[in-house]
């Protein structure tokens, strides 16, 4: 889809035989296409499991399993909501430039025979829906240790209506504004990753730091299970990114090596850079500087070569890597550093789409200055819109239902307080 | 010597830590217990299951020290730990025969 | 299969059309159902481990080797009874109604040349040994913490034999009788879910409590274990419910939105109602919760529309979470709940796909008051054959080469006692 | 590529034939081969983090955050030297016998047009670079718990550079020796294992010891971790060996079927011994069987029937066994038995592909004297050539920056010495 | 003031602190520690290897309480930790010079 | 009795339990704690942040023993302990005025 549609919007038949290849003649859905993005939607749902154990090894084991719950519950509203209303409203018909219809209300009308391109469209639904569902549990890493569960259910409800929705219209939606005016985002460097990072930021803002910030402890109390987390991730966006072509042909395959490469250079990236700083290269570092990689190859995997994505990559894990430093001269408490590794990694990819895209779109190696404009466009307009809205819901939250914990239960932690249950009794 | 017992909450650790160095305390030791007392537990439920846990995580320090620094010891474990909120802990104190200092060999006040 | 065989059954030439879909002239497997077999039943190998760490999660840490080792060993000696006897049991030629024949004992006559269908017939029994191997391994949940490795081992050998083989021949088997009744199983409500539940209820009426039960204290030791498991649940079930499809098509799509929903639904039933019980959600409630969605879709996966995947799924929450309070009330201990989540959810999965099923087959909300009979018969024969088969076998062990540890074993744990091992040193 | 090559070397257009299958005509990719190329690349690339966590569970606590990163750092240097050379030097152009050429250096020339097969090229690519980095990963299980972090990494570049490439290009290679033999290595029994198992034996000749070795206790901290990576290697090992068909056809099928059976029994084989000789089975054994039967099934896979897989894993399991057994009486310290299972269980495995391959293959039992033969110089050759570059390359790096960590770091652990950091702290 | 120290098997926590209870003691610390003694360990075996492990796993628990109360408590431990088998484990009594609840700032049998 | 307390370093626990075997002692406990004293500890960093790590994980083993096996007892820990190198640890040595065995009900030296 992220691929076919600049084209689709255009021209339909094109793309459908771009997508379709030469050799594909038949009415029903293509069996090798349908398998890889069903296998695809497979490896993001993983993602979320994946996050979950990323972010909760990094947090105290008093609040390990409030951690994972805020992945999984994302799982639990998210999938439904899509279904609900989700799709319809980011990919239903009668198409505006920033939101779709409700034509596709429960998945209405879409049968097992209805097909998008080679694929049924209930597949195309279900691969998007993932995305739907991890967005907002990329945020939840900011808000750990702290925010109420409710609050937080009923946020991420929110927000997929008035900031995801809309955002994916917008860069994947027929007739998305910033689809029509030719942003490159193949598998959701803006819509997923810039959206979720400065929503973070936003919602820390009206969150506030966590007690005893930065001056007690907060040390990971597992990173095997972050480690862990961090191999999930990279094996599940092998379906974000190659998925993204909708397709089992070149284009996947294209994505699927520069996703791997640029994940290697991020790890690479960011344990040169803490080398330098610490003279010890982490595991922490090395889980760190691979999403950063993984996040910032994600808006260009399909029109960037692996040689390129190598630099794409390693710039990630270094520029992530200082983002993630001046944190604390900023003095937010951004705890598992959303806005740092997703934020500024995805602004980074988004940029770098727009530098080093040779295939199938230009940039500026190809001499295109306006593609690269055309990406700063995208980024700024998903950036301004996500924080504005999140900070705005958050207040609104803040003032009413209440967004945070008590002082005691922050201090208890939250896997008591808020679930009744413990982690560990090892 | 006198071997000062001190059970606090876990969270108190390093601000007790700090002040016991103040003191002029160069060493101790810290142990992870569970504490029963006034500070009620909490209830955790699994599945259909309730259960009442009586134990709440605590941190026992010890530290050995001569006589005459007991007091100081004493005092400055009582201000650090102290939040006024029940289940702050108790210190106790005990009399210490000998101490003994591995590396050296060292004995009694010497060794602390 | 799952969906082919009714039709196959009755015709097999038009069955093989439909499955095949339109475009697919060709005499060799088609790679794209291929691939999805192949990649459905890996997924569907990793529900094992993933079950192992799910159970394993919830018992106490001195049994948590012990836990694990009844599913890894399920991997062990069912896959090869599987190739030695089980598929042909089941599957094998000159069929009956209760049993398959002799012809494929070591899968002789599979060559990677054979077809059903569109795919390579190997692909196939290796798919349906994924299940065979689950099952049992399922039942393991009931029996923890004192059973005896090696009287289970056996255990599990036999009730292959007695119990897993007929009852797919039943359902799936070409001239199985239910099958010829028409009763609806996508991917293995009745053959996998209500057998396993109920032969665990009949087996812990033979095997008795743990030793402390209820009195002391019998809480999970490491819940972050569960949920990782639960999630590798979640996705491997995307190959149990979606592979069962046989095929890369439409069908296998819907079947893989609604699996997706009802989890997420089923997980929503379950925190709901220990919202309003306990008056907090429980990450090992979103667990549970969302294997009881998985459990309840799973027969009727391809039948039921992504909006009726919420009600059945939300419903499973609600019923298995009340299912498993009444354990206590009934004084049996089914340590794990595998009669609450298992035998209850599937049995109303089976109903409710009876009642909720509009793609491809009729149900109650279609008017079709018989295909609710059949579903209903169904559930009961297998029920009752499953647990009467189950009671004798545990009888006749326990008789025999005793099915218990020693009360000196259990208090001491049973990784230590049984396997010479502990599992954390941390 | 694996199977196909023997034949494509000789006869490119018939093996194009035979892998297309009899209906692919088209001109582009074939979309079910690219699904599940793609996806058996994804789950060889899980092996990794697989791997990390089933060797990580069996060292002490103190240096399981080393030992994890001992797999991930190949991820990192790996998958961009493969980019960057090592692809070009497996299965470049210009073939000698010995090395490929330098004309995909960066893979250039490789768009997603390129096809191999019915594959765009790339995949092809990509997932033999998942070999190249979970090969020396594997080589590190004997050098955890004393290995410099930074020494290892060099050094696990350079033996890529100077063992595997060579290898990977004379056994699969256009133009390769082996190959042009007629060596049975389908999916890697001499490349992968045979390689990795005598280099590290190699390696720790040269390391020596971990201190206190054997008389102090080395318990597995965490048993669960390494059944769960053991979980994730056979999952991922689909992919290794059934991906290593390049095609989704009867091939892939039959290699998934066997390795599924072989891991199996594998299992029960090391199990069968270990109550044998201690009178317990084990977690650990059930890992570390399974893993031996998966071993040994990867150069027959594709040729040999699911019968044969039991005798071939079961007897890995007993053979590895022993192996491992031996270890303390020879006095080496090969910490975690990466000699006894992947250089023996590898070397079993090439040697039982000459002895049970029946399926488009001859072996001893179809009379085929010449191919077992065949497959003894496969062995010899594999071994000794990457035993003697190995301990050069050990040599020369000790000597120069150094191996070994210092006695005190090698006390307090490594976690905390190389990479700053603590693995626990719950 | 006396302070008691019992070493007992870990599953008979939960009936040593009802016992202590039972006889009016409001406040307790216990702590998991490992065992040497009599009672026998086990082997373990890893791969080739085998190992004996002499260390069991035990909770110590450690109270506080008057002189007088001292003997009622020792008996209340025996009694509830008793199983009659090797291994049961022992009961140390120290004198305790002072004690202190740090909430309050109390001294002595008040602290208790 | 006495009570002998030794903070030792972890890897000495195993000589240090075979030396008080051959002194004679039949049982004795086990603790892990954490140490705090002249011996550094280190820095850890995470992503940005760096912290420095004060306590150092020791392990305190806990033995009572008849009067005049005490001396012997700390030679014991003493010569099994000790390498020479800054944090081997401390002894302490505390008098015991009751022991029981709970299995028995035996008490004072009896019990040990
Ligand atoms: N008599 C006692 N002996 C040993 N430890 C005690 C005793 N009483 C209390 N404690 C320890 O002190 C902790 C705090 O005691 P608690 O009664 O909860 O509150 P407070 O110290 O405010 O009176 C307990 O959790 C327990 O660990
Ligand atoms: N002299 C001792 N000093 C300290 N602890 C001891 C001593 N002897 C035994 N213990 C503790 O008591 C536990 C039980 O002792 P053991 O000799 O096994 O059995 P029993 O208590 O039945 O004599 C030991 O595991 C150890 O923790
Ligand atoms: N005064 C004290 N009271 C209690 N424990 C102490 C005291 N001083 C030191 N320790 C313990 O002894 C350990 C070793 O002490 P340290 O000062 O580091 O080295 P050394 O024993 O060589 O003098 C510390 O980690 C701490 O656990």
């Amino acid at each position: 889809m992220r691929f076919a549609c600049p084209f689709r919007a255009a021209a339909p038949a094109l793309a459908l035989l771009l997508v379709v290849g030469p050799a594909w003649a038949g009415t029903g859905p293509n069996p090798g296409d349908t398998a890889w993005l069903l296998a695809s939607s497979a490896l993001v749902l993983l993602m979320v499991p994946g996050l979950a154990l990323f972010y909760g090894g990094m947090v105290r084991a008093k609040n390990i399993l409030s951690t994972l719950m805020l992945s999984f519950i994302a799982m639990g509203v998210i999938a439904v909501q899509w279904v609900v209303a989700g799709y319809s409203l980011s990919f239903g018909g009668s198409p505006g430039p920033w939101i779709g219809g409700l034509d596709r209300l429960f998945l209405s009308g879409l049968t097992p025979e209805t097909l998008s391109g080679t694929v049924p469209t209930l597949a195309f639904a279900v691969f998007q829906g993932m995305f739907a569902i991890i967005t907002p549990a990329l945020i939840s890493g900011a808000l750990v240790e702290r925010v109420k569960f409710g609050a937080y259910t009923l946020f991420i409800v929110l927000w997929a209506f008035l900031v995801y929705d809309p955002l994916a219209h917008w860069v994947w939606g027929e007739g998305g504004w910033l689809l029509r005016m030719g942003a490159l985002d193949f598998a959701g460097g803006t819509v997923v990753h810039v959206s979720s990072g400065v929503s973070a930021l936003a919602a820390i803002l009206v969150l506030g730091k966590r007690r005893g910030y930065p001056t007690e402890r907060f040390i990971p109390h597992n990173l095997t299970m972050t480690l862990l987390g961090a191999g999930l991730l990279w094996f599940g966006w092998f379906g974000f990114n190659a998925g993204s072509a909708l397709a089992a042909n070149g284009t996947a395959v294209l994505a699927f090596v520069s996703t791997n490469t640029a994940a290697a250079a991020g790890m690479l990236g960011w344990l040169a850079a803490e080398k330098v700083r610490f003279g010890r290269p982490s595991a922490l570092g090395a889980a760190s500087g691979l999403v950063a990689g993984l996040v910032a190859i994600t808006p260009g995997a399909g029109f960037i070569t692996p040689g390129w994505a190598i630099v794409v990559g390693g710039l990630a894990g270094l520029i992530c890597f200082r983002a993630v430093c001046l944190k604390e001269r900023l003095g937010y408490d951004d705890a598992l550093d959303v806005f740092g590794v997703h934020g500024v990694g995805g602004a980074w990819g988004a940029l770098a789409t727009g530098i080093f895209a040779t295939v199938g779109a230009g940039s500026l190696i190809t001499g295109d200055l306006r593609q690269f404009g055309v990406q700063v466009v995208g980024v700024v307009a998903a950036a301004v819109y996500a924080f504005v809205v999140t900070w705005v819901l958050c207040r609104v939250l803040d003032a009413t239902i209440g967004l945070r914990v008590s002082p005691e239960d922050e201090l208890v932690g939250l896997d008591q307080t808020a679930h009744g249950e413990v982690g560990y009794s090892l | 010597m006198k071997k000062i017992e001190a059970i606090i909450k876990p969270f108190r650790l390093d601000d007790v830590k700090d002040a016991l160095k103040e003191a002029g305390i160069q060493g101790m030791t810290a142990i992870e217990v569970k504490g029963f007392g006034r500070q009620k537990g909490h209830t955790e439920h699994y599945r259909g299951a309730e259960y009442t846990v009586d134990f709440i995580p605590k941190v026992k320090i010890e530290v050995v020290v001569p006589d005459e620094l007991a007091p100081a010891a004493v005092e400055a474990i009582e201000r650090s730990a102290r939040t006024g909120k029940i289940g702050d802990g108790k210190i106790f104190v005990l009399a210490v025969e000998e101490a003994v200092r591995i590396r050296t060999g060292e004995r009694g006040e010497e060794a602390l």
